[in-house]
């Protein structure tokens, strides 16, 4: 794992969710000028309870409750960050940034441009991604693939809690909109993490897991499938490397080819709808990049394209796993 | 217009038969029952997911699904099961959905926050707050176009007038005089918030000022919950457009089955209140025994039966297979 | 709440001294002229695209903005000229923007539905109907955030009364009492439908059920626009939260520039009455001579001196430079 | 050009705006459920004219003018298809689908999926999309990748007024909701268009021009600047096949994996962003359909990632242009 741009000392584990909550606090400590606004977000802390204390802290001034409106929220967004605030909204199901896309696309996205680079827009949505949580159709979705094709907006997709906090600190500081998309089904997930300030910068991919035979690019909760796909595989004789992306914009295009290039073979696995999706991006990067070192076709492990489902015995089989990742891997490299 | 700014509903004299009391009665209990064992499911862990209940809200689909036609269109939210059955659906076939088997009203596939039930007119509940406005005005556009005299009826909780479409869709019904009603629940509270914080103004001068009649009633007195829908139903049938309901009520247990620790957002006091004096189910218990319609032992043979047919519903539901896994491909086109 | 349902602003007896009656004259002379020039450019080609011309409503935007800060802010529409000129912008830069120079405000990159003039406070006009809203409400909140006392404009067509974001903006703005204040030009027409088939109710009563309180006024009468927009913005920036404007005015040319033949939806009738008897230009260089501010011959002179500048800065546009090719990946990102 | 499913014998020549126009005039007649929803659809015949008439012959109960509130009438048109009616939404500019998204994509696509095939949403939508019409960023998008990625919808993108009339006529038809995407730039380009009555199936790509060098797959009016390409092209003794997608969901992969093994280099061409863009999606496809035949990498070419200018001398940049389609064939043929 690459060193992050500025390290401390003191490493404890905590979750994914109290790593987000702690990268907030931090930059709301920093600077007054960040601040929180959605959805049950002040006392009730989300419903995911992941900001919680942040109210006690600061306030309901800076960690504000909103009505049921995102479009309004994120627009009011949009129009605090361009008069001297860097606000951070909370969009609770990644399903209903459907209501915000004018506000995002429209508008953030666009506004530096179309002033010339005059005015800007700093601010973070954060939102969830992910399904298996038995919430169906409407509150299941990872629809990150719709933000990254807009040019003006980054995209990050944390995997970890240490990254979760790094590019958030980072996304808060950055002069641009940037979309964060959290898994919810990660945010239980416990990991090392440094007690006090660093940042991970944009665009960095980060080799989770160096291998040999192929290369397994992945996004957010789907680079933890993959790491326990590579251990299943190291049993079998195939060393993989995961490499994370980490932001999908942007895309660190030269780490994915170069470790293409190396191992021959890739896969790319994301929770979004595969048709259409983030796999086809990052697939194509690599199927050109690596053109001339490629052994077998790139492969690509998705969302399956249906509306998510809500009976387990289906919804179970719309999301790729650590055997379906691995049973790819034999196949491209020829041990089945 | 009919303006009746926080007044009292119109009285409305005319009878109401016992057998129609009763219908009320047997109908809420139904409600009542099947989301206590929606409950038991979820802490049994026998359920997946969530779900949102109905208890405390009982009156309002009750008294609003019997003032409507079998093919009257209604939508709902995620809080649905009881607007779901007081249209008529089957205790049984809801289970199997809560369960994610394949006799349930979706094959599984929709879950508590969107069963739909085509032939009794239900056009789905809604995981998406306010995202069934559109949906619900489309469906008496088209029964207005189609000329049938269909009427829809639009459910929502009033967190849901914190989404611009209600406002987009209220011009547009308003505009064409479209055969909808907008019933918003208003049980207080957008998930852990109290609506207060969330509401500017007054409620009733939103669609007035789009030019649409509004009631605003006690949503726990089921008989002027029927009343007043019956009013409105009827105005929409004969053409003269859309109305605005607004019921007050409470919900009784958390915002979902996994909301138990409710203090820091509103008061047990608030809630035995509520439990105590503003039962639907209590305070139609003693009208009709007032009425003379039912006496004790009639209830509680009612609430026997019913119990039966719950207990028979979910056994139904927990012995029904789950959808084959070639399921999950299908109904993506039609 | 201060409610003036339909009826006149309230009568402001505060003295306007004769300097700012002849500033208003010369703001909505450069902007009749400016739009005629517009057309011209239209006309003869030289434009890039369509613009959409304020001619007609020039009252509206120099009463407000003579009302502001140069720091307080405004957000403007797809028809934003007379906006943007009005809070300060130089003809220009504004002409270079339309002709796609990169002298313009936008480096060429903006147009004339996006031009932004942020030393100004001018955050920019919107191609969106409806879409600056949220900018506007956000950039209120921002300034009671930061503890600024600057207030934002938000102007509008009453098409974007359509827009279910307005609706969720006056929620939050009412509930947070920001410093913002909804602009309605009322022109009459979305685009090539009339108002009235695409808006139900009475449109000041829609803010008003938000507890916003609201005003109506002519917008053809600069000084009843001023002193309405005075006491808005003193209210704002108290403290008192936002309100809500209704300016009724009329659009002389066509939708957009190439809008020609408008018979279909609006009678050259009424078109003629508005010029005749209701333009704001005329109508305040009568007053000016009536309260002896000027006379004709200071008009004439002021007319010819604003020619001058319409020329020079039309002249200054067709020479500026295009911008060099390489700018067009250019502040993608900040 | 394959053959029409049901083929009539007058042929005229029409511009692609009216052959919209017959479409939906010859599906009214046909059918009484069919209506028309917009703003300015009625007297206007929307600001591009395409509806001009219609509402002469239909009515204003047919062609029915709207407030101007995306959300609702595409919301009223879920509601009016799955009680019985085939509502055409019409959304101005394709820029504001943003408006519509949680319909079209929470609602409409997912509604015959979560009812378990009982409810059905047979709607289209129609819109525009394309560049280089002076009219900035907020009006001059291709939002097309957003709604193909979304299981549930299907997306058409003609590209000549015979595919268009064809094509419209099979969405009005569909059981499902269809985004109908046209390109505002095309709306005066004439063709051949049969009088009567002729159909043309989704999921079939059409090979607009026979080739054997190179394949050039592409969508809306990118065939047509494909197909410009393929003439400076033959001069240049490079036999370009030009591949038209049609549809973009249901993709026809089996045509476009054929006619790469077959030339053994593919180009795609399409006017939506690039990066997480349709180009994404039809390359990935065949780099892996094609991975044995294939002499070159797949090369994309779409809209420059930027937020499209105003100013001409830049937007013209942004477009693929047959000389972009030209240079890049060149290169992959070797011919530089
Ligand atoms: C558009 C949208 N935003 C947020 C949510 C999350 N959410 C689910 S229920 C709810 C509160 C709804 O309150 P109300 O409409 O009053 O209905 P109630 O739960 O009280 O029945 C929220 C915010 C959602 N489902 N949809
Ligand atoms: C969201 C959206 N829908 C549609 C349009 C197309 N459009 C541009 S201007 C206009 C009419 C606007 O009318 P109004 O708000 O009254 O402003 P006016 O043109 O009268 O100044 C329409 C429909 C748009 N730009 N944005
Ligand atoms: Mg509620
Ligand atoms: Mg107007």
């Amino acid at each position: 794992m690459k060193a992050p741009a500025q390290q401390s000392t003191a490493v404890r584990e905590i979750t994914f969710g109290q790593a987000i909550n702690e990268a907030l606090a931090e930059e709301m400590r920093r600077d007054p000028k960040v601040f929180i606004l959605g959805e049950d977000v002040a006392e009730a802390g989300t419903p995911f309870k992941v900001l919680s204390g942040l109210v006690k802290e600061f306030g309901k001034e800076r960690v504000v409750d909103s009505p049921i409106s995102e479009a309004a929220i994120t627009g009011l967004c949009v129009g605090a960050a361009m008069t001297g605030m860097r606000p951070v909204v909370d969009i609770m199901f990644g399903d209903f940034v459907t209501l915000t896309m004018d506000q995002m696309v429209n508008q953030a996205a666009k506004i530096h441009y179309m002033s010339g680079g005059k005015l800007k827009v700093p601010m973070v949505m954060r939102t969830t991604l992910g399904a298996t949580r038995r919430s169906a159709a409407q509150h299941s979705q990872s629809l990150h693939a719709w933000f990254s094709h807009i040019p003006g907006l980054k995209v990050a997709m944390p995997s970890t809690p240490y990254d979760a906090k790094g590019l958030l600190k980072t996304a808060i500081r950055d002069d641009n909109p940037v979309i964060f998309f959290e898994d919810k089904m990660m945010y239980q997930l416990k990991g090392q993490v440094p007690e006090g300030e660093y940042t991970i910068p944009f665009g960095l991919a980060d080799i989770k897991r160096a291998g040999s035979d192929i290369t397994i690019v992945a996004t957010s909760s789907m680079v933890q499938v993959s790491l326990a796909a590579a251990e299943t595989l190291e049993g079998l004789g195939i060393s993989a490397e995961i490499v994370d992306v980490r932001t999908t914009v942007p895309l660190d295009k030269k780490t994915l080819i170069e470790s293409a290039r190396k191992t021959s073979r890739a896969i790319v696995v994301d929770e979004g709808y595969e048709r259409y999706g983030v796999t086809a991006e990052i697939a194509s990067v690599i199927a050109e990049g690596a053109f001339y070192y490629l052994d077998a076709p790139v492969k690509r492990i998705a969302a399956m394209d249906v509306p998510v489902p809500f009976s387990p015995v289906l919804e179970d089989q719309t999301v790729p796993t650590p055997q379906s990742v691995v049973e790819m891997a034999k196949t491209l490299c020829g041990k089945v | 217009m009919a303006k009746s700014k926080a007044q009292p509903a119109r009285i409305d004299s005319s009878k109401i038969d016992g057998k129609r009391f009763l219908r009320f009665y047997r109908q809420m209990l139904k409600i009542r029952l099947f989301e206590e064992q929606v409950n038991q499911l979820y802490l049994s862990a026998k359920m997946p997911g969530l779900a949102h209940l109905y208890i405390g809200q009982e009156a309002v689909a009750v008294g609003v699904c019997e003032a409507l036609r079998p093919d009257d269109y209604i939508t709902s939210t995620h809080r649905g099961h009881g607007h779901c059955l007081a249209k008529g659906a089957s205790v049984e076939r809801m289970f199997a959905e809560l369960l994610g088997k394949v006799d349930g009203y979706c094959r599984g596939k929709g879950g508590s926050m969107h069963i739909a039930d085509q032939e009794r007119g239900n056009l789905g509940a809604n995981a998406i707050v306010g995202g069934s406005t559109g949906i619900a005005t489309g469906a008496a556009m088209s029964a207005k176009m189609r000329g049938s005299d269909q009427v829809a009826v639009c459910f929502f909780g009033e967190g849901a007038l914190g989404q611009g479409l209600l406002y987009e869709c209220m011009n547009t019904a308003s505009l064409w005089k479209l055969p909808v009603i907008y019933l918003c629940e208003n049980n207080l509270y957008n998930e852990y918030t109290h609506y207060s914080e969330t509401t500017a103004g007054e409620i009733q001068a939103r669609p007035e000022a789009f030019g649409i009649p509004t009631e605003s009633i006690d949503g726990q007195d089921v008989e002027l919950v029927y009343r007043t829908a019956r009013r409105l139903v009827e105005r929409a049938r004969k053409g003269e457009g859309p109305s605005f309901f607004i019921c007050h009520t409470y919900r009784f247990h958390g915002h979902h089955v996994g909301d138990i620790d409710r203090s820091y957002y509103r008061a047990k006091k608030e809630e035995e209140q509520w439990k105590g004096g503003r039962d639907p189910l209590k305070l139609l218990a003693v009208k009709l025994k007032h009425l003379k319609v039912a006496d004790e032992k009639l209830l509680s043979e009612m609430e026997k039966e019913t119990r039966r047919e719950i207990e028979k519903g979910v056994e139904f539901a927990l012995n029904a297979p789950y959808p084959d896994t070639s399921e999950v491909d299908q109904h993506v086109y039609a």
